[in-house]
């Protein structure tokens, strides 16, 4: 086996140590802004393991290819939790589907890390947030090399600590520190999802490791059994956490309080896609599960429509982002559910580019309002698109960025997102025949699209075009970031523009390359459940209509909305009617305040606390046993009156007793 | 002869001290009282002498003994308790109490 | 050495101890009605009652050296001559010169300038000696009075104190009341077994008497029952313990205690062991005086009141180790009572050295903050609560612990268990006294300086403290002693050990 | 030699440095302290290598010590001392010396009174614990089991917060109450086995090969036996001692308390109560009984920790959640269940531990322990926040901490034989990390919005010196616990046959 492929371990080992290093120099005393050459220390060791680590796996990832080994590579280290019959060792695993991802991570993380040595570089924190960037690159590299399901539960609960971290970056805003605990507790539902999966794994087929499990679940589970389907549906519940799928997506819009480009790393690329992975790495396990795979589906394309609609109303430009990535993880839940692994995975790499595009391209945005507001020492919100407007001539290239990665996002041909998400909605549509709901989703989808476009759109509107509302005085400062930021737009802009190449179908002439890359991992899944041969001319026509809805999409924006007449935030008029329905979105948060969290916390404190512990078991039991002790005694020493007579009487009742005992 | 009856006045004369005891408030009284309970188990002894033996009757004089000795500590502790009190009635001796 | 008791030699010899105390108590009556008039004539008398005491003791040893016995023969035995009475004897003794020690300063410091307090201490241990070693009803009753009027006498010592003379008053009055029915009942259960002696009523009973022989025995046990104070007979104990001066009420506590105890155990378990009756009575005294005891001294203030009731508690523990019956029970029995008066004593001993006047008066609030300024006597005191609630590491534990074993193989869970949780509650009265001293601040600076202890009290204190921790770590030879001495209580040979009782508590323990 | 003789060293050891602390000045009180413990450590570290996984109990070393003759028929009770360590007790061993140092060193700045009876006290808490641990006579086992309680009551009562004189008697109290009944428990099985086999011994293998059989009575000795150990644990009805212990103690004692004390309870499940009673504990009642109070443990002490105004009530609440799942572990039956019951000991006494250390250092700079009074520390003392926040996340069962290993290996053996109670367990991972985090996010987070927080210095090398040793510990056991799953794995084995006879039901144990 070639050396790189030894190496594999480095990979993840690699960023663990900046963050160790990091971490001790963002603990040195005093937490001061760090001096220029501890900055540049930081930056080299933050942005240096993760260029390495990038450098690594592609040699690994080629060596991979070279060797050609048909089945995954497990390389097992250590002995984790040897306990009787139970056998989890920490081990790595390298195949297809892991190769794909870990190209995908470390490639978008080392472009992102390139960005925020720019984007953080007066930040006090600078050292700290290196720390945390980095231990997130280093959990997500366990998270998809991971051998065994707890392994890879180390990673999936690890990712969500650094996310919690990062988006309570600036903890000493409460909002901020709120958004970070929400995506945590949300994320740990999920996570007992995945606990309990794994519990059912294990009693069902008396391991851990993805290869026994996958290799025994056709011949241990019975297809479509009630086992199958409770591992899987607990399996999703996990990733309907992790990638804020209803009815737990509700974090990630708030996630958007971390740093921009840690939006762009976590909450767009790759930690949110998690989910997408894992029903993609157990693929045999939903082959097994049709039931659990519709549902998978059906969440997915629900989420996609549902979470769509609140884009179209939000203000907030990384909200916007954020809404439209919960609906694109739709998207490939989608996919993955209707068995189009590949075409998941391949919307999931696709939207990795555009989407973290996206995302450091609105950061961009937000840094040069940022800095402009901070330059006339006005208080303004600098993410409120109706603050901003005509940014095209001062940031010209993010503008021309950010629409290549539009019309990638709403599925334009030739960009990336075209092949991917016609390749999921062909998927959704040609499993109609087995069962009419999958028109329903496919439908749903193709909705979704529309008001992709639509919002898209919108937000490039707003933001680039029409007059300017930041104000003249700010207007003079805005310009675009150091290149150090413009240069992983360019690159993420090419890669939007050509990821389609990777799978292009055989419809236009291309040999899905993807596909047969990742036919070693799918292959079980396949056989279990093939997928559907639609007609050519039906894909012919989805093709046309996909591309129509969204061209529809852009063409209804630009046609309706007016850039001109928007007022700057502070001026703005309340939102009324639909519009304020969808503007505070649906309302959800509010009503799982209202109807989990607010009485749980009631309970805990009035009834359980209060009541139970201190009233009852406390107050009546334990202090109540003392309290009757002592009276008791009390009335016992009243009744010591000091009274010869009495003690008399008192005596010969005793007599009396006594006598009556004994004759008795 | 006569074991029955003479029986059954001594239990007759302990009812009588032991109820002297209870109703009684001067502490001179329950003090004879206490006298009659003894002599009570005395005329017991005796009863019950004339069939078991001798014994019996050589207990009473014990018991007269120890009787005797037992007044005139009795006395002399009444006497004290007088001297403080000014008075030997049950109700007012009730320093020590709960 | 085998005694033969109808030769006056052997009877001398078997009686030795008795004698030598009574001499002594002559002796000193003389030397009291020549000197009694200053400090040192109490003190001359005071060494010389520790001589007599410490006298007797050889005395008792010699005899127990030489494991005399008494000769089986017709002649009625008066008197025992056994291991169980040595050993109470020992322990009556130990307890007399303990109080005389403790009495030495704090008579003076009382201005109690009697010297008979000694002679009448010596004269109540001559009672105990009998009681504890009397082989007749009647030569327990007579030992008993002979206790019992010195002991009215020592409560009300002090003539200054209005609540001595209470005390002495309601001690008197109850305590002859309560003779009278002991003697009733003597005569009621000499009517119906014709005999006084202890193993003749045994031999006698066997199978068990009629009514005459149960009501007798009942008024037996009241009579005791009021000695020991059992409740409801204990009305007297807490008064008396409260007004008489404090090394009477731990002489009290201890000695008198024990010697009521010792003789009730004999009486039990020599004569009257196949009589069922008495079980269930003593069970019931039991069950009362403990949660009665327990929960009263919870309600007190003041450190004097709630060591009378512990010691009432006590009472309560005791009569469980007689409720489990002489065969496991008196070994048990015994130690506790040697646990039980080092750790009496020892608290008694040092509330005397922190109050006055009958310390009457002390709180157990008082003794915040003792452990800054008197950390020794702090740590004695704390020592003492925790024997007294049975901890661990302490003789009171092993005691508690004997006990417990004795009755759960008398198959008497019900009261074990009512012992382990009557003693939860006596937690809630030892501990704040150690709370008080340890864990409270002073409440102002000279709370404790009048507080001293002279070298004698001193003494007391260190023997039983250190009685207490040696005999809580390594019990083995006092263990192997009240065995042995609990070995001497035994029914008469051929009466059957006391089966009715075991089922009857099988029985109890089963509902 | 060490073999024979170590676990006695460990004993004995601590009183004589207490002794000497006593009895040395003041001013080295902390130093000797100090050095004592890391003796106490370093005499027991060898036990990790020398310790043989397979070879059952090891290190024994066993004389006699008590002969108590209870009756003429039948032998004497024959107490012993009787040590030695197995694959359980083992490592409640090394996490005592492993902890005891660090407390003494924890409590360098916060002790300033009285300081030789506090290190005195501590060193003399860690004889009783160790004695707990490693004995193997019952009636040793049940006077350590006491004797540990005086320490630690004085340590709450002299050294605690305001409200301390109560926590201490409660403490005190609550947990006589159940282990008296335990004791006359011990001592009905003692005689019941002696009548049977002859030989009234406490020995606990005696009392192992000779139990079975004990009929209805076996349900009461089981209960009494729960009911002390289920208030040292503390399951759920009975935990309410815990928050005050907890929150009155100084850092010290609640570290120890919730390190070592709580983990008596399980201990006594383990070692005794299961083992004793196998057929009524593993009766569907009690088990099913005990299943659910340990579920309610893990879920509503987790709710309720999560309303606590008080860090250390938070803390309290969470140590009945951990041990919840401790308790369901251990009923769960499975080797899997059953060693991650052990690992959770271990690792609620780590990070727990570790917790109240972080509180105590922070309440001694700012004199609160109130949640509210804090807020965005995280700028001023960024490295107790990260500390504090890692040693969180070890709380709340984070992979790749050794909180996730113990509770994922609890859930994994009991979903076989619990699965719906391992799902609702499961749940409660969701709980803990709302209770932590919120209190995190209260405490180091949010705005730092009290001036008084600002002026907050961070910690201190000796804090360091103590915190690091259990983040080292943290992460060692999250990552490789293999070590110590190897050692305990046979004696959990043995337990698990020891109840549960191997059979079809045992397919969970075939490796």
């Amino acid at each position: 086996m070639p050396g790189a492929l030894q190496l594999l371990w480095l990979v993840p080992a690699l960023p663990l140590a900046g963050f160790v290093a990091n971490g001790l120099l963002a603990l040195r005393r005093p937490p001061a802004p760090p001096a220029p050459p501890a900055r540049r220390a930081v930056s080299i060791i933050g942005v240096g393991v993760l260029l390495a680590a990038l450098a690594l796996s592609v040699a690994i990832v080629l060596a991979f290819q070279r060797a050609g080994a048909a089945g995954p590579l497990v390389f097992p280290y250590w002995e984790w939790l040897p306990v009787g019959d139970l056998h989890v060792t920490v081990a790595l695993e390298l195949d297809q589907l892991s190769a794909v991802m870990l190209l995908v991570v470390t490639g978008v993380s080392s472009l992102i890390h390139l960005f925020s040595v720019g984007y953080m570089g007066e930040d006090p924190g600078y050292a700290r947030y290196f720390a945390y960037l980095n231990l997130f690159v280093f959990f997500m590299l366990v998270l998809v090399l991971g051998a065994s399901f707890p392994v890879m539960f180390v990673g999936w609960e690890g990712v969500g600590l650094c996310s919690y971290l990062l988006i309570g970056f600036w903890f000493n805003e409460r909002i901020n520190a709120d958004a970070g605990k929400k995506a945590f507790l949300v994320n740990r539902i999920g996570d007992v999802g995945f606990l309990v999966a794994m519990l059912l794994i294990f009693a069902h087929m008396g391991s851990l490791d993805f290869q026994p499990v996958f290799a025994q679940a056709p011949k241990l589970l019975a297809p479509g059994g009630a086992a199958i389907t409770a591992i899987t549906l607990f399996l999703f519940l996990g990733c309907t956490g992790k990638s804020a799928q209803i009815p737990l997506y509700t974090w990630l819009p708030d996630a958007m309080q971390g740093p921009t480009p840690v939006s762009a790393l976590i909450h767009a690329a790759t930690m949110v896609t998690a989910g997408v992975y894992l029903v993609a790495r157990c693929n045999v396990l939903y082959a097994l599960a049709p039931v659990a795979s519709a549902v998978v589906a059906g969440i997915g394309a629900l989420t996609a429509f549902f979470a769509a609609t609140i884009a179209l109303k939000q203000w907030d430009i990384k909200r916007v982002l954020a809404y439209s990535t919960v609906s694109q993880l739709g998207y490939m839940f989608l996919g993955v559910g209707s068995g189009a692994y590949a075409a998941g995975i391949f919307h999931l790499v696709t939207h990795a580019f555009f989407k973290a595009l996206l995302f450091l391209g609105s950061g961009s945005v937000i840094h040069a309002l940022h800095r402009a507001y901070h330059a006339t020492h006005s208080h303004e919100d600098a993410q409120d698109m109706r603050n901003m407007g005509g940014l095209a001539r001062h940031l010209p290239w993010t503008s021309k960025l950010m629409w290549v990665a539009t019309l990638a996002l709403a599925g334009i041909p030739p960009f990336a997102g075209f092949f991917s998400k016609d390749a999921i909605l062909s998927a959704a549509f040609s499993l109609g025949d087995v069962h009419p709901l999958w028109y329903v989703y496919w439908l749903l989808g193709l909705l979704a699209a529309l008001l992709t476009a639509f919002y898209m759109t919108r937000l490039m509107l707003y933001t680039f075009h029409g007059p300017n509302r930041t104000g003249e005085r700010e207007s003079a400062h805005l310009h675009e970031g150091p290149w150090l930021m413009t240069g992983p737009l360019v690159v993420l802009g090419a890669l939007s523009v050509a990821g389609g190449a990777l799978n292009v179908p055989a419809l236009f002439r291309g040999h899905a390359w993807l596909e047969h890359w990742l036919e070693p991992v799918t292959a079980v899944a396949t056989r279990l459940r093939p997928a559907i041969e639609v007609p050519l001319g039906t894909e012919w026509t989805l093709v046309i209509a996909a591309v129509a809805v969204a061209a529809l999409g852009i063409f209804a924006a630009l046609r309706l909305l007016r850039p001109e007449e928007l007022v700057p935030a502070r001026l703005a008029p309340a939102e009324r009617g639909f519009a304020r329905l969808l503007w505070k979105k649906w309302y959800v948060d509010e009503i799982y305040d209202f109807l989990l969290v607010r009485p749980l916390v009631w309970l805990s404190r009035e009834v359980l606390w209060k009541t139970i512990d201190l009233g009852l078991i406390d107050g009546a039991g334990v202090n109540g046993a003392a309290r009757l002790s002592q009276v008791l005694g009390w009335v016992g020493s009243r009744l010591q009156t000091g009274q010869l007579g009495f003690y008399v009487v008192l005596f010969v009742g005793g007599v009396l007793a006594v006598l009556w005992t004994a004759v008795r | 002869m006569l074991l029955g009856p003479s029986l059954g006045v001594s239990a007759v004369l302990f009812a009588l001290g032991v109820a002297g005891v209870l109703l009684r408030r001067n502490a001179i009284v329950i003090f004879m009282c206490v006298e009659l309970m003894l002599n009570a188990a005395n005329l017991a002894f005796v009863a019950l002498a004339q069939s078991l033996g001798v014994a019996g009757q050589i207990f009473v004089f014990f018991v007269m003994a120890v009787a005797a000795a037992e007044t005139a500590v009795g006395l002399a502790i009444i006497l004290a308790i007088y001297r403080h009190k000014q008075t030997v009635d049950l109700q007012n001796i009730n320093l020590l109490k709960g | 050495m085998i005694l033969d008791l109808s030769s006056s030699r052997d009877l001398l010899l078997a009686l030795l101890p008795e004698l030598v105390l009574t001499g002594w108590s002559l002796v000193l009556l003389l030397v009291v009605a020549w000197r009694h008039r200053t400090v040192g004539d109490l003190r001359l008398t005071g060494w010389v009652t520790l001589a007599a005491l410490g006298s007797t003791a050889a005395a008792v040893w010699w005899l127990w050296w030489h494991t005399a016995r008494a000769a089986p023969g017709p002649v009625p035995v008066m008197v025992a001559v056994d291991d169980f009475r040595f050993v109470t004897d020992w322990l009556f003794l130990g307890a007399a010169a303990l109080t005389v020690l403790l009495s030495f300063d704090y008579l003076e410091r009382e201005e109690l300038l009697v010297p008979e307090y000694h002679v009448l201490i010596v004269f109540a241990t001559l009672g105990m000696m009998l009681m504890g070693g009397g082989e007749d009803l009647m030569v327990i009753f007579l030992g008993l009075e002979l206790l019992s009027v010195a002991v009215y006498v020592l409560a009300g010592i002090n003539r200054q104190s209005a609540s001595g003379a209470e005390a002495a008053f309601k001690y008197f009055l109850l305590g002859a009341f309560a003779s009278g029915f002991l003697l009733y009942g003597i005569a009621l259960v000499y009517g119906a077994t014709g005999t006084t002696g202890l193993r003749a009523i045994g031999a006698q009973i066997g199978a068990g008497g009629g009514a005459m022989l149960a009501i007798g025995l009942a008024l037996l046990l009241i009579g005791f029952g009021f000695k020991i104070a059992a409740v409801p007979f204990h009305t007297w104990a807490p008064d008396v313990y409260d007004g008489s001066p404090t090394p009477v009420t731990a002489y009290m506590a201890s000695g008198v205690k024990a010697a009521a105890f010792a003789a009730l155990f004999r009486v039990l378990g020599e004569a009257f062991p196949a009589v069922a009756a008495w079980h269930q009575i003593v069970w019931w005294l039991a069950v009362a005086t403990m949660v009665v005891g327990n929960l009263i001294a919870l309600a007190q203030r003041t450190v004097k009141r709630m060591l009378a009731y512990s010691s009432v508690a006590h009472a309560g523990y005791l009569l469980v180790a007689v409720a489990a019956g002489p065969e496991p029970g008196s070994a048990a029995f015994l130690f506790y009572l040697v646990a039980y008066t080092l750790m009496t004593l020892g608290a008694f001993a040092l509330l005397a050295a922190k109050g006055r006047h009958g310390e009457r008066d002390v709180l157990i609030d008082d003794l915040a903050g003792l452990a800054t300024r008197h950390p020794w006597l702090a740590f004695a005191l704390a020592v003492c609560m925790l024997s007294l609630l049975g901890f661990p590491g302490t003789a009171g534990f092993i005691g508690k612990w004997y006990i417990l074993a004795a009755a759960t193989s008398a198959g008497q869970g019900v009261l074990a268990t009512v012992l382990v949780l009557t003693s939860v509650i006596s937690a809630g009265y030892y501990l704040p006294v150690i709370m008080a001293m340890y864990m409270k601040p002073e409440p102002f600076a000279e709370a404790h300086v009048g507080m001293r202890l002279g070298r004698l009290g001193y003494a007391v204190v260190m023997v039983s403290v250190a009685g207490l921790l040696f005999f809580g770590v390594r019990p083995n030879r006092l263990l192997d002693l009240a065995h042995t001495g609990g070995v001497g209580v035994q029914p008469a040979p051929g009466v059957p050990p006391a089966a009715p009782a075991v089922t009857a508590a099988h029985a109890r323990t089963a509902r | 030699m060490y073999a024979r003789w170590v676990l006695t060293a460990l004993l004995a050891w601590p009183a004589v440095a207490a002794a000497a602390i006593l009895i040395a000045p003041p001013r080295w009180a902390k130093h000797l302290g100090f050095a004592a413990s890391l003796i106490e450590f370093a005499i027991s570290v060898p036990l990790w290598w020398t310790f043989v996984p397979s070879g059952g109990m090891q290190f024994v070393c066993d004389a006699p010590w008590i002969q108590v003759p209870l009756f003429e028929t039948g032998a004497p009770w024959s107490i012993r001392y009787s040590v030695g360590v197995d694959g359980i007790s083992l490592f409640m061993v090394l996490l005592t010396t492993l902890l005891v140092p660090l407390s003494v060193l924890g409590s360098y700045s916060y002790i300033t009174t009285r300081e030789r009876a506090y290190y005195a006290l501590l060193l003399v808490l860690t004889s009783g614990m160790i004695g707990v641990f490693v004995a193997l006579d019952l009636f040793l086992f049940y006077v350590m089991w006491e004797v540990m309680l005086i320490p630690m009551y004085f340590i709450i009562g002299v050294w605690g917060g305001e409200n301390r004189l109560y926590a201490a008697i409660k403490f005190f109290i609550y947990t006589m109450f159940g282990s008296l009944l335990m004791l006359v428990a011990i001592l009905v099985l003692v005689y019941l086995v002696g009548q049977r086999t002859g030989v009234f011994s406490f020995d606990y293998f005696h009392l192992m090969r000779n139990l079975g059989g004990l009929g209805p009575l076996a349900f009461w000795l089981f209960a009494a036996f729960f009911l002390a150990f289920a208030i040292k644990v503390p399951m759920f009805p009975f935990h309410t001692w815990l928050p005050d212990a907890h929150v009155e103690a100084p850092t010290a004692g609640s570290v120890i308390l919730a390190g070592i004390l709580l983990k008596m309870g399980t201990y006594g499940f383990l070692r005794f109560a299961m083992p004793f009673f196998p057929a009524v504990a593993l009766a569907p009642p009690v088990a099913t009984g005990v299943v659910v109070l340990s579920l309610v443990g893990i879920l509503y002490g987790g709710l309720v920790a999560m309303v606590q105004p008080d860090f250390k009530k938070l803390i309290a609440y969470s140590s009945v959640a951990h041990l919840g799942f401790v308790m369901l572990g251990i009923w769960a039956l499975t080797l899997q269940s059953v060693q991650g019951a052990l690992l959770v000991m271990i690792n609620h006494g780590i990070s727990t531990g570790a917790l109240f250390f972080l509180v105590g250092m922070i309440y001694e700079r700012r004199h609160s322990r109130l949640i509210a009074a804090y807020g965005g520390i995280a700028r001023v003392v960024p490295l107790f926040a990260a500390i504090l926040t890692f040693v969180s996340l070890s709380s709340i069962g984070l992979p790749g901490t050794n909180g996730f290993v113990g509770e994922f290996l609890v859930l994994v053996g009991a979903f076989r034989t619990h699965p719906v109670a391992a799902g609702i367990a499961a749940t409660g991972v969701i709980v803990a990390a709302a209770y932590l985090l919120w209190a995190l996010q209260r405490v180091i987070f949010n705005p730092l919005d009290k001036p008084e927080n600002e002026k907050l210095l961070d910690l201190t090398p000796r804090e360091l010196a103590v915190l690091l040793p259990l983040v080292a510990c943290i992460v060692w056991i999250g990552v490789y616990p293999k070590p110590i799953l190897d050692r305990m794995e046979p004696a959990a084995r043995q337990f698990i046959e020891s109840v549960r006879p191997p059979g079809p039901t045992a397919t969970a144990l075939a490796p």
